[in-house]
């Protein structure tokens, strides 16, 4: 193996009474992608945060090309050649300002001249964002962008930084099969320029596509290490997880009374009309690129933007809710994509994030019942497989998947008519992928159920029809028995073409 | 290792609550008189109006905004009481109905300002600061409003401050020793119980907390962002004018030079809060804590014949100090944003 | 020693100084003669700031009650708050006199420094200087007593002088006054060029002028009556053709004096009289220049009336040295 | 459909603009002499010190900062100078090293107390506020500084301010007239086009605004939030004890002054900042411009001879207007929080 490879020995790590690395000793190799798999919580982010600066080991140690690396802070690790894409999106880009400085942001930070050459940053910017296919007016805020651009932006950066050691620390939770396709590229020629790369991803199908070797990893150390090609896809999975993936086998049933209808809804101007109908005991999943408009057909159903023209009907009766609230009375429940911009309430704890929406069913005369929150909570941390220390620990010390959970929880907690998950796998691994759905389909009795995702995969997994939305429309409907997934996939990329002309 | 954290934990949820134990053990070992119950009503009647308005500071605080306002308001409503009474010769139950009117009503204008004109909250309380200030002397040309002044119109003011108004700030109440016990502490301490119960124990409260932690959040769980932000504001408006009230009863006269310093002592107690129990977050227990910190460090250092030029200063470093011991402890700076 | 009971055994008589303002040359030079009066005599003093928070300050002389002064001295505040605890505080036995506030009280002697005469004395000045026409600018924040007090004097100076033509009123009391009063006297002299004389009634404010006056480059044109001094005051008038000509002041040290022996009369029995006037002093530039006063000292060495006020000096007060 | 866009996107811009002319206008054909090159004058000099604060405060609101104690660090400034050279008998440029000095070192501490202690902003200089206050008090015992003071020792102060020192406030070049622009002026425009330029066209400019927007991410992508926190504080600290000096030179004499509304009028400017040219964040160029602005609006009501207190409600009414006219319009806040 090259000896520019990057090796981490008996790296230890704690918070407070949490042991979260228990002696991980890991190589990562010049020239490979280097996959690490892991539960949620088992520690894979706690492990790239100590690589790149921001957090310090307890103990144990780092080198790279056999000399110690010694990162006490981010602008360390950049020096060396360590570049993180982080999970958390927000962690990547300034929103007030622009996208040119956002892609230059590390080099003004790495130093050289007092001056802001603009044309040259420009310029810069530009082809940054052309090698990852980023077409957009490189002069707009970044406030203004949608998360999967913003992700964009964050990963154009690191590959523009000429890295030693590149880690993506789940790059793709955002972004629908053509961006990701083109990511993938990228990681591909950086490593055939001999970069080191580790990549974080609780999506096979990311892993089957990038992985030169698979690491696994429970508990906070290392499980697995699977480099022999074939690869061992299922091995890995097993040492990750302790034990065998649970299956999943849709068996559809008979759908109830219908719950939602939408007829001729126009969502924006100059889209395509468009009916549906969602029943009960159904769960339904809508795919489609990012950007087609699924989350603004969320909206329109959760009262947040009223679309432009169409009915829709809850329950026989007219759904026009004007408000979320007006939504959640109705029966109607959104859990939104992007945890942290639009669920996560970070300065509370576990229970008090659980309980939020229906907090007035936890509280008399307006007065709150604490015991009937904890009771709640407790019964959502276990239903969902929550892994947490204490109900009451502040949100943000759980792992990403176990935060996704809560929020998925949150609008489980009580009876919807219509549930409508934006997402909801966004960061959660395999195991709890597959609880998460389980638990979905299994309680879908007495309601109608919308799941919108951009991974084919996931809406396979779950549903009981999978409809294809493109251009703010659907444009395709499959029940999910022997389903056609090259029919789905050219319903899902043929727009794009068309789409990438009307703009 | 596991006691060493132990002990920060301490530190950190009792510090701020034994720093103040220590003051007053030194205060009266130190200071003839300052442990008697008497010492300790002037401390609660001193910090009454501050703390009043800095538990509406902490209303608003809550919900990620702040309010600048609060001061002019309380003045504002120091001057139209007296006005009410003493120009237009009407009661003390009008006085105090159109200061709480004026008083919620500035509020919704600020909330106003600020959820639909989305102007920054402190610019919008600026403008409103500077709006009040200005406004409350227009009736008088700047005069303060006393029985028998002049008025523009060349008769005299004839109204007088009712004496059941002046009872408001006046009145004491007998506990244990009679005549202990004034009513402005009582307001002090209901206000302080309700705004603790509100924000605490009800949803209402739950949901401003969520509010100002994460608005895009708690406005997609169904919470009506606005309305509480506006709300807040409201409080914030109100509870300044039940200040403005009490200065005035305690006053007798619509003085336009008092209310200084109502707003940075304010801001102070509800920044200190922050510190009280390892909040980190705004808080009315750990506001009125703070005021009664502040009460108890002036009376004390007046007690000891402390110039007032070093009682600012000891004021300062002690705040300092704490606040260091506080979050440096506890090793995450809150909110960050006061 | 030879002090009359309780005033024979000094060291057991507390007394309190209780004030509405603190801030400022002249609070500090009334404290000092509190101070000096205070420890001349031998009592035990303690001192109650407020800080302009007039509800405050009635909880302080309750404070002094409970902490069983002897006397009390108000200083300053607000009639409508302060009556009813001085009221109490006589109700408790306790002397007390008050200095430039009125708490309505037969048994409480008023210490005054007369801010009507202040006015007078400035004013007059300023007739004699200019002659009974001209165009004047006038420095007023209304609300403050004091300040309220003067005006009356220029409102009826005014008024028995038609020939005074006041063209600008102006004033604010936005920190430090110096500096905002100069940016609002600038603007005020550019927009009436025609200004000769400035009747700014509190040094801080006839500063700001003076600032602005030189600004404007009309110190030749401009003449400013104030009241108040201090030592930089005084190095203010008397720099090179100064445009502030006179001023008319009390020694505040003095009033501090004077409030504490009113009270020690009190407390050994004797009456003061109900209002003890400290008589106002004129301080003119010319009279700087002659006698060549460079500060307060000076002042008091040089101007005999300024420095003393023989006023409640019973035989056996003692005097702070001199 | 897009006319009313495009009018609504110039009315952000230059709407605030338009505004500062409408304003010149009107109390140009009023205020005889409003126009006049000596009066323009005039409005920079008033607006200098203020000015030289505000672009202090707006390098602390660009790193998402808040720095209450300006106001306190220029009186400080104001004292220390003074003492310097009067009771010291020290050099003018010993009293302006010294005062810089002075100024930075607070800075540095707000910024450790900051970022090391983790104290929220708000808190911390809030804090440093009062320690300034009653400090600056404690050598003089409260009293002002002037030539010929006593001291407490018993002798008299003999240095004096000297002639180069007061020129740094008074002097005025010849500008086409002779002795038309004051030196106060020229630091002004200098440090207002220094400052710009820093947080405009430097690397270090940008940083701190990225810093501003997402210290995280800043950090992140390699930049030393520390120490930028800590700069920005040290240039606002800097730059308050500027002002102090200015004021020193201008007054000529250490006078005892809270500086609550020199925080309170710069903190003004600042935030009016936000509403020039559409910026929405804070920005020198709008800052300056928001000075001007009170600047105008309070000579031109001085020279219509309005009295004080609607000179504030005026000063509110249009901050007001303002803003609403450029949030409201842009449809978004903005970064919200000051
Ligand atoms: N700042 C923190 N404070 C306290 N605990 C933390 C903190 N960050 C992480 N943890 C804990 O460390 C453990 C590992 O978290 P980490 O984020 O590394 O998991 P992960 O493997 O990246 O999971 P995911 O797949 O969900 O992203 C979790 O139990 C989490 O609760
Ligand atoms: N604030 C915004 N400003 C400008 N464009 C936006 C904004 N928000 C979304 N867009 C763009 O509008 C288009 C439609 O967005 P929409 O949210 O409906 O897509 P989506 O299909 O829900 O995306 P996803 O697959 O991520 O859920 C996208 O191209 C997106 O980039
Ligand atoms: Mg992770
Ligand atoms: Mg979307």
């Amino acid at each position: 193996m090259s000896d520019q490879a990057i090796r981490l020995s008996g790296l230890h790590k704690a918070f407070g009474r949490n042991q979260v690395l228990r002696g991980v000793d890991l190589e990562i190799p010049a020239g490979q992608v280097t996959v690490l798999m892991g539960a949620n919580g088992a520690g894979k982010s706690t492990l790239v945060k100590i690589l790149c600066g921001v957090h310090a080991a307890d103990s144990g140690e780092i080198t790279l090309g056999g000399a110690p690396l010694v990162a006490n802070s981010p602008s360390d690790a950049l020096r060396a050649g360590v570049v993180t894409v982080h999970q958390n999106i927000n962690d990547g880009v300034v929103p007030d300002l622009d996208v040119v400085s956002n892609l230059v942001l590390d080099s003004l930070a790495g130093g050289g001249g007092v001056f802001l050459r603009r044309g040259q940053m420009r310029a810069r910017a530009r082809q940054i964002a052309a090698a990852v296919g980023l077409e957009i007016d490189v002069r707009r805020q970044v406030s203004d962008l949608s998360l999967a651009d913003r992700q964009l932006v964050s990963i154009a950066r690191a590959m523009a930084h000429e890295p030693r050691l590149l880690i993506l620390d789940e790059p793709t939770s955002s972004l629908s099969a053509v961006e990701a396709d083109r990511l993938f590229d990228l990681v591909e020629q950086l490593r055939d320029r001999g970069v080191a790369i580790l990549y974080i991803s609780h999506r096979m199908s990311d892993i089957r596509r990038l992985a030169d070797r698979i690491v696994s990893m429970r508990d906070g150390a290392i499980s697995g290490v699977f480099e022999d090609a074939p690869l061992d896809y299922s091995g890995s999975v097993r040492a990750m997880l302790g034990h065998e993936i649970t299956e999943v086998d849709i068996a559809i049933p008979q759908p109830g009374r219908p719950v939602l209808e939408v007829r001729d809804l126009v969502l924006r101007d100059g889209a395509r009309p468009f009916s549906l109908e969602a029943r009960e005991n159904e769960v339904i999943a809508i795919t489609g690129l990012v950007g087609s408009g699924k989350s603004d057909f969320a909206g329109a159903l959760f009262g947040l933007a009223a679309p432009v023209s169409g009915t829709m009907r809850l329950d026989g009766g007219p759904h026009a809710p004007a408000s979320a609230r007006a939504a959640i009375d109705a029966g109607v429940f959104l859990c939104p994509k992007d945890r942290l911009i639009n669920a996560v309430v970070a300065d509370f704890d576990i229970t008090r994030n659980l309980t939020l929406p229906f907090i007035a069913r936890h509280s008399r005369l307006s007065f709150l019942s604490f015991r009937s929150e904890r009771a709640t909570a407790g019964r959502m941390i276990g239903t969902m497989g929550i892994v947490c220390q204490n109900p009451s620990d502040g949100i943000l010390t759980l792992s990403g998947g176990n935060q996704q959970k809560v929020m998925v929880a949150r609008w489980m907690a009580e009876a919807a008519r219509l549930l409508i998950l934006d997402e909801p796998f966004q960061g959660v691994d395999i195991q709890a992928r597959r609880d998460i759905g389980h638990k979905i389909r299994e309680t879908s009795a007495h309601r109608a159920t919308i799941v919108f995702v951009a991974e084919l995969d996931e809406a396979l997994e779950i549903a009981d029809r999978v409809l294809v939305m493109s251009e703010h429309s659907i444009v395709g409907e499959h029940r999910n028995e022997n389903i056609d997934v090259s029919a789905i996939m050219a319903q899902v990329v043929d727009a794009e073409p068309a789409r990438a002309a009307g703009q | 290792m596991k006691d060493t954290s132990h002990l920060i934990d301490f530190a950190i949820k009792y510090g701020f609550l034994l720093l103040m134990a220590a003051l007053i053990v030194v205060f009266g070992l130190n200071a003839e008189g300052f442990l008697s119950p008497f010492s300790a009503v002037f401390i609660l009647q001193s910090v009454a109006i501050t703390g009043i308005l800095a538990l509406g500071v902490t209303a608003t605080l809550v919900v990620g905004g702040f309010d600048l306002s609060i001061g002019a308001v309380a003045t504002s409503a120091l001057m139209l009481s007296a006005y009410v009474m003493v120009v237009w010769e009407m009661s003390a139950g009008m006085a105090v109905v159109l200061c709480l009117l004026m008083g919620a009503a500035v509020g919704l204008v600020n909330g106003l300002l600020i959820v639909k004109a989305r102007i920054p909250d402190l610019l919008a309380t600026l403008g409103m600061m500077f709006l009040l200030v200005g406004l409350q002397r227009i009736p008088t040309e700047g005069r303060s409003i006393s029985t028998g002044m002049a008025l523009p119109d060349g008769s005299t003011a004839a109204g007088i401050f009712s004496p059941g108004f002046l009872m408001l700030g006046r009145h004491r109440l007998d506990l244990i020793v009679p005549d202990l016990l004034p009513l402005s502490v009582v307001f002090l301490v209901v206000i302080a119980v309700l705004v603790w119960v509100f924000l605490e124990l009800t949803r209402h409260g739950r949901l401003m907390y969520a509010i100002g932690s994460n608005a895009q959040a708690a406005s997609l769980a169904g919470a009506n962002v606005n309305r509480y932000k506006i709300a807040a504001y409201m409080i914030s408006g109100t509870l300044a004018s039940v200040g403005g009230i009490l200065l005035a009863a305690r006053l007798g006269r619509g003085d336009v030079a008092s209310g200084n310093n109502l707003l940075l002592d304010s801001v102070a107690a509800a920044l200190i809060g922050f510190a009280v129990l390892g909040a980190s977050k705004p808080n009315a227990f750990g506001t009125a804590i703070g005021a009664l910190f502040v009460g108890i460090l002036l009376q004390g250092l007046t007690m000891m014949n402390a110039p007032y030029y070093t009682q600012d200063f000891i004021k300062g470093g002690v705040l300092v100090i704490a606040l260091v011991f506080t979050f440096a402890l506890s090793g995450r700076g809150g909110r960050g944003r006061g | 020693a030879d002090m009359p009971a309780p005033l024979d055994n000094p060291g057991d008589v507390k007394v309190a100084l209780v004030r509405y303002l603190s801030t400022g040359d002249f609070f500090q030079a009334y404290l000092s003669g509190v101070e000096k009066q205070a420890a001349a005599i031998g009592v035990d003093l303690r001192v109650f700031d407020s800080r302009q928070d007039a509800a405050l300050q009635a909880d302080m002389v309750d404070q002094a009650i409970a902490l069983g002064v002897d006397g009390i001295i108000i200083q300053h505040g607000l009639t409508e708050s302060m009556q009813a605890a001085a009221q109490r505080a006589v109700e408790a036995g306790i002397k007390v006199v008050a200095f430039d506030v009125n708490v309505e009280n037969d048994a409480i002697p008023q210490i005054e420094q007369s801010d009507r005469d202040l006015a007078r004395l400035a004013l007059e000045q300023a007739v004699e200087d200019n002659g009974t026409e001209f165009t004047a600018g006038y420095v007023y924040v209304p609300g403050i007593a004091p300040l309220d007090r003067r005006d009356e004097t220029w409102v009826k100076v005014k008024a028995a002088n038609p020939g005074i033509k006041q063209v600008a009123e102006f004033g604010t009391l936005d920190n430090p006054i110096a500096n905002s009063v100069a940016n609002q006297a600038r603007s005020v002299l550019s927009a009436n060029p025609s200004i000769t004389v400035m009747f700014a009634p509190y040094d801080e404010f006839a500063k700001g002028v003076k600032i602005a006056v030189d600004e404007a480059g009309m110190t030749s044109q401009v003449s400013i009556y104030s009241a108040d001094v201090s030592t930089a005051d005084i190095a203010a008038m008397r720099e090179a053709g100064s445009a502030w000509k006179a001023t008319a002041a009390t020694n505040p040290a003095v009033v501090g004096e004077v409030s504490v022996r009113a009270l020690a009369m009190l407390l050994a029995g004797e009456d003061p009289g109900h209002n003890v006037i400290v008589p106002p002093t004129l301080i003119t530039q010319a009279m700087l220049n002659d006698l060549d006063i460079k500060n307060m000292e000076d002042l008091g060495k040089k101007a005999p009336a300024f420095a003393h006020a023989d006023v409640a000096v019973p035989d056996w007060m003692p005097l702070p040295a001199r």
